[in-house]
């Protein structure tokens, strides 16, 4: 008995692959009015979706106005989307199937730096171009030569925070809370190591895992080291409770967050608590119109740390493929010498021998009345 | 062959005393019947001698040798091996495994090297023709017969050289051939001069098959001697009827 | 095409695991969720010798098998004494414990950042750096596990493991130290699974801590239970049905994030019908 | 000092927070005897069912915790009858019962990531905060002295019911010897449905307790039904007194950790406590 179903679903395999098998011939060599399609990689599940499906609906509205104004020299611009969930072993699975079966030239992706980290490797060996529109881990910067990302590194985040806790804020005794992640370690090594060059003082470093929810234990610590200031990197899910708990705890002491906290559903919920709560994010120079057509499309005017970068992408990749067409090593060239003015997450958009964007123009924004507003 | 000599033997389960106290010797070339009422201590004995119940308190003599303390991987060494009350093979292997599985060396890394495969396949095949399921042996454990798993169950006590033998009722339910196969089966053990424990309910086999025999109420010693005598006796029918 | 290849790779990559796992539950019955830490440690032996002791990738590899082996010695001859359920807890406990060691131990291990940058296999000039090469590679590695997880079986050594899964006991009373039994095959399991693990580096080339944890040795289990518990061939038929459902379900093109969460649904539901359908599995001779 | 009393506080209120899924699960497991890990989604259904209510539905908070309970509770009773009862009846061992719980704690989680999306879920009403009281430099919230309260509330319940009423000398017959129960005349599977109804309904209050101080997401059911198993473990496995015990024992071994190691190796502390009961004391503080 065992046997007979042994070899019947074998069979069934087989029948399977050669289905796949069919399904997949590219389509080179098609007239030229065929459409170009360009991968997309990032979260669009698990705790980060929101994230991911906020730069998707941002890179639809891009791929929109591209082909509305005449596509790609004609040829429509298409981008298919995969998901990375947001770690190594999906995003790598997602960069093999868009390299591989789609044959893009270019992958729009990863958001988070796991994501990039994982695709990377086989993008430089098929010689696939990456643009990556979130990955802050300073370890992207030694990825490759095709890779690149249009957001700035940790490096500038935790530096820029520094600075202004010290310089702005005047605060010397700082507390960190940062989420035992590659963005929350990646950050808080940096701001410690700006933070105590400058002469300031860490009273305490606690962590958490990213998927605990109760920081009480955390928050007494710090408490008790009476610092002028939290530097409390965590990201949506961690932040809810943990703001609260440390009002609860009456430990009235301002917080400063990471790019994370631009996620206006903290504020929404959190409500009074999160009044003065400041946060560094990369300050997307046109936020706002980006914002309006998102609320046309979604319904939410919600622009989320990596939607601008995303937006962006789009538009700079298109630009390339006008002028050197869809060969991945002429786009990686190309994306070297780029000058993109008026992009959204920043005016002018240039990119290092590492692929890495150039400066990096943060923004402290202050919340208030459960809005968040850049500071003057 | 030595005798297995029990002293002042102590047992208790949760405030139970199943063993209280018990002292006599199982003496080889002797088929020893072990006979008391249901919850007697019989079968918390039995786990005793092959080491899976821990002894309280009191001594196992074997071959001069005081045991105080026996693990169940220890039995083999000290010559005991048993049955079980009620029938425990290993299911979902063949006939054939559960024989050869208790004739492997015992150390792992020799158990790996598989060098006397053909010698155990023979001494394999002999018990299996003795009990006669030889041509069932590609069969599961758990597809044979009620009967044919009680004498699959006493091959596989028999496949390995042991001393002492311990049988927990194993007439239970047999049909009338297999008793007669098993009268036997204990008859040539004792010729051998091992110590065969006969533990069992039907007197008509105690009285046929016992040489000696140990009368056991409420964990302790209620009479000991040939079973003739030890029947009449007005204290073991009242043990047995009270009850 | 190549992405056929890559399919393949991970097949057999994921293959060797439930052949590993299978000697583990399927033969002696301990049911071990412990099993994605080792194929972590394999896979973090080998990309940290590769990337900072400079070593070939085979010795690499070779290292995290052995290194597997003395932590599966450690954690085995705990969960040695366990029985049944309080197995699986153990186990449980041991994949998180590591787990968290992985993500926090930062100097070592790169903690949450993982590591990254890791080569692909080369041997006497022999390089497997593109797909093909690699997926030979993994099959190779696959028929060599396949055939020493066959022959182990077929020792009386594999005899007293399945007498352990059926009645321990019992099979202890005729002289035989299960504990040591249980030990040696969660050992050479664990090493198997090392040698996945090994490969899993070489061919994503990059790992963090999140690709090793309890939903990992669940789909290991899927496949095997699946597949068919107590047969080699099982392990490998799980392993088929389960991978293709992943990538079928990726490729009908259902709104991406229903997707995953419907692959989960399917593994779910299926284990459920396994148990009532055929415990046993496919093909498989034990039911658990 | 201020430090350490606010450490103690933290760790009352989350040994309570464990108390009701390790009470339910120890409560289900004297009867049932097997990891039930399909409580996991029922205590996170309390959460999510209250904010299906309160939030889509708009209703009050209290009909949203009644309805959180009630669905929990039938959530429990419907895997029982459906999953666990028929397998029962088939005689399958309790292993096969784990991985059909295995199965189940997986559909129903990605179920609910379908169902509710996958980011975090705080079932406090929006812009509001519980009132604070403090204490000298100690605070608590409302709803966390709630939380210690009922906890202590239903243990002291759980107590009498165990002793002092027909139900509860059923359900200690039955987690003697439920042959001999059955023996005695008493409808066992009626019973056990009873003994689910009650559990699953601790759960899905425990549920709705966590969610609304900490909020609810979808991965948290796991990690917290790991970690009332390890209470119940600590305790006394099947003693709900001890479940009780061992939630507190757990919180104040992980707060003490957290406090003087710090916050990362927060899940290594639990599981540590884990292993080291297993191995040393696996009947827990209260069996002999």
């Amino acid at each position: 008995m065992g046997k007979k179903i042994g070899w019947a679903v074998v069979i069934i395999i087989v029948v399977v692959l050669i289905v796949i098998l069919s399904g997949s011939k590219n389509q080179e060599g098609a007239t030229d009015k065929s459409p170009i399609t360009i991968g997309f990689v990032g979260p669009l599940n698990g705790d980060l979706a929101n994230l991911g499906l906020n730069a998707k609906s941002a890179v639809e509205i891009a791929v929109d106005e591209v082909n509305g104004a005449g596509g790609i020299n004609g040829r429509p611009l298409q981008v298919i989307y995969e998901d990375g969930k947001c770690n190594g072993a999906d995003a790598s699975q997602a960069g093999n199937k868009l390299i591989n079966v789609d044959h893009v030239p270019v992958i729009l992706g990863g958001a988070c730096s796991g994501e990039t980290l994982a695709i990377a490797p086989i993008a430089e060996q098929t010689k696939t171009t990456m643009l990556s529109y979130c990955s802050s881990a300073p370890k992207v910067t030694e990825a490759g030569d095709y890779i690149f990302r249009d957001y700035p590194s940790d490096t500038y985040q935790g530096s820029y925070g520094a600075k202004f806790v010290k310089e702005q804020l005047g605060k010397t005794k700082v507390a960190i809370l940062n989420v035992k992640t590659d963005w929350g370690d990646g950050i808080a090594g940096v701001f410690k190591k700006s933070f105590t060059e400058m002469g300031g003082t860490i009273v305490a470093e606690e962590s958490f895992e990213q998927t605990s929810h109760d920081l009480r234990a955390q928050l007494a610590k710090i408490k008790a080291a009476k610092p002028e200031l939290v530097y409390f990197l965590s990201y949506t899910d961690a932040s809810i409770p943990g703001l609260k708990q440390a009002a609860d705890m009456k430990l009235n002491v301002p917080m400063l967050g990471g790019d994370a906290w631009d996620d206006p559903k903290i504020w929404a919920d959190v409500g009074t608590i999160g009044e003065g709560a400041m946060y560094t994010v990369v300050s997307a120079a046109h936020g706002d119109t980006l914002g309006a057509k998102l609320k046309a499309k979604t319904g939410s005017e919600e622009v989320i740390a990596c939607t601008p970068g995303a937006y962006d992408g789009i538009y700079i990749l298109a630009d390339i493929m006008k002028k050197v067409g869809t060969d991945s090593t002429a786009i990686k060239n190309a994306l070297y010498q780029t000058n993109y003015k008026g992009g959204v997450s920043s005016d002018e958009i240039k990119f290092d021998i590492n692929g890495d964007v150039v400066g990096a123009n943060y923004v402290v924004k202050v919340v208030k009345a459960g809005m968040a507003a850049p500071m003057e | 062959m030595s005798a297995l000599e029990i002293k002042n033997l102590h047992k208790n389960f949760g405030g139970v005393r199943a063993v209280d106290g018990l002292s006599f010797v199982l003496t080889p070339g002797k088929i020893t019947g072990i006979i008391g009422p249901n919850g007697s201590g019989k079968s918390t004995l039995t786990n005793v001698l092959s080491g899976m119940a821990a002894i309280d308190s009191g001594v196992l003599i074997i071959g001069g040798e005081q045991i105080t303390g026996l693990k169940s991987y220890e039995a083999i060494e000290f010559g005991i091996t048993r049955t079980f009350q009620e029938v425990r093979l290993f299911e979902q292997i063949t006939v054939l495994d559960n024989i050869l599985v208790v004739l492997t060396e015992r150390g792992v890394f020799k158990s790996l090297r598989s060098a006397r495969g053909k010698m155990h396949e023979v001494r394999a095949q002999e018990i299996l023709e003795r009990i006669g399921l030889w041509d069932k042996r590609h069969q599961l454990a758990r597809q044979l017969s009620y009967g044919q798993r009680k004498l699959l169950e006493i091959g596989r006590t028999l496949a390995i050289e042991a001393d002492i033998y311990l049988f927990d009722e194993p007439f239970a339910g047999l049909a009338a051939s297999m008793v007669k196969m098993l009268s036997e089966i204990l008859i040539d053990l004792r010729a051998k001069g091992k110590v065969v424990v006969l533990i069992e309910h039907n007197m008509e086999l105690i009285r046929s098959l016992a040489d000696h025999i140990v009368v056991m109420d409420n964990g302790q010693l209620l009479a000991e001697g040939a079973p003739a005598s030890v029947l009449s006796q007005h204290n073991v029918i009242q043990a047995y009827l009270g009850k | 095409m190549s992405y056929l290849i890559n399919l393949a790779s991970i097949f057999a990559i994921y293959a060797i695991l439930a052949i590993s796992m299978n000697s583990i539950t399927g033969y002696t019955g301990l049911v071990t969720l412990a099993h994605a830490a080792f194929y972590g440690i394999g896979a973090y032996t080998t990309a940290l010798l590769l990337i900072h002791g400079g070593v070939n990738f085979f010795v690499a590899m070779l290292a995290g098998i052995f290194l597997a082996g003395v932590v599966a010695l450690l954690i085995g001859s705990v969960m040695s004494k366990f029985r049944g359920d309080y197995y699986i807890l153990g186990s449980i406990g041991f994949l998180y414990i590591i787990n968290s060691i992985m993500k926090n131990w930062d100097s070592v291990t790169g903690g949450p950042l993982g590591v990254a940058g890791i080569t692909r296999p080369a041997l006497f000039g022999v390089s497997f750096a593109e797909n093909l090469p690699f997926l030979l590679l993994c099959l190779t590695l696959l028929i060599l596990v396949y055939w020493l997880a066959k022959w182990i079986v077929s020792t009386p050594f594999g005899r007293v493991l399945k007498a352990i899964r059926e009645d321990e006991e019992a099979i202890a009373v005729f002289g035989y130290r299960t504990k040591h039994f249980k030990l040696l095959i969660f050992m050479i399991g664990c090493g198997m699974a090392a040698l996945a693990g090994g490969l899993f580096a070489g061919y994503i080339r990059y790992i963090d801590p999140s690709t090793f944890t309890i939903v990992d040795s669940v789909f290991m289990l899927a496949c095997i239970i699946v597949g068919g518990l107590a047969n080699v061939r099982g392990a490998i038929l799980g392993t088929a049905i389960l991978v293709m459902i992943i990538e079928f379900s990726r490729l009908i093109g259902l709104p991406a994030d229903v997707a995953a969460q419907l692959r989960e649904v399917i593994y779910g539901v299926l284990l459920i019908v396994m148990m009532f359908w055929r415990p046993q599995g496919l093909i498989g001779e034990y039911k658990l | 000092m201020a430090l350490v009393l606010q450490l103690v506080v933290a760790a009352l209120i989350t040994g309570a927070q464990y108390s009701f899924l390790a009470m339910a699960f120890s409560l289900q497991y004297s009867v049932l005897k097997f990891f039930n890990l399909s409580l996991a989604p029922v205590f996170m259904s309390g959460a999510y069912i209250f904010i299906a209510v309160t939030r889509f539905l708009k209703m009050p908070a209290l009909i949203g915790f009644c309805a959180g309970i009630i669905g929990a509770a039938l959530l429990g009773w419907l895997l029982h009858i459906c999953i666990y009862e028929p397998l029962r009846k088939r005689g399958s061992s309790n292993m096969t019962l784990l991985v059909g719980a295995i199965g189940a704690m997986t559909a129903l989680q990605a179920f609910t990531i379908i169902g509710f999306g996958s980011e975090y879920q705080s079932l406090q009403p929006a812009t509001s905060q519980w009132h604070v009281f403090e204490f000298g430099s100690i605070t608590i919230t409302s709803v966390q002295i709630v939380t210690i309260a009922v906890s202590i509330l239903i243990f002291l319940s759980l107590m009498l019911i165990s002793r002092k009423t027909l139900f509860g000398k059923a359900t200690r017959a039955i987690a003697d010897d439920e042959e001999v129960a059955k023996i005695m005349g008493l409808n066992t599977n009626k019973h056990l449905n009873k003994v689910v109804l009650l559990s699953s309904a601790l759960a899905g209050l425990g549920g709705i307790l966590v969610g609304l101080d900490l909020g609810m997401s979808p991965g948290y059911g796991l990690t917290s039904i790991i970690l009332a198993i390890t209470a119940a473990l600590i305790g006394g496995m099947g003693i709900t007194s001890g479940a009780f015990l061992g939630a507190f024992f757990l919180s104040f071994a992980e707060t003490a950790g957290v406090g003087f190691l710090g916050g990362e190796w927060k899940a290594i502390i639990g599981f540590s406590m884990l292993i080291l009961f297993l191995i040393f004391k696996p009947q827990g503080i209260l069996k002999q």
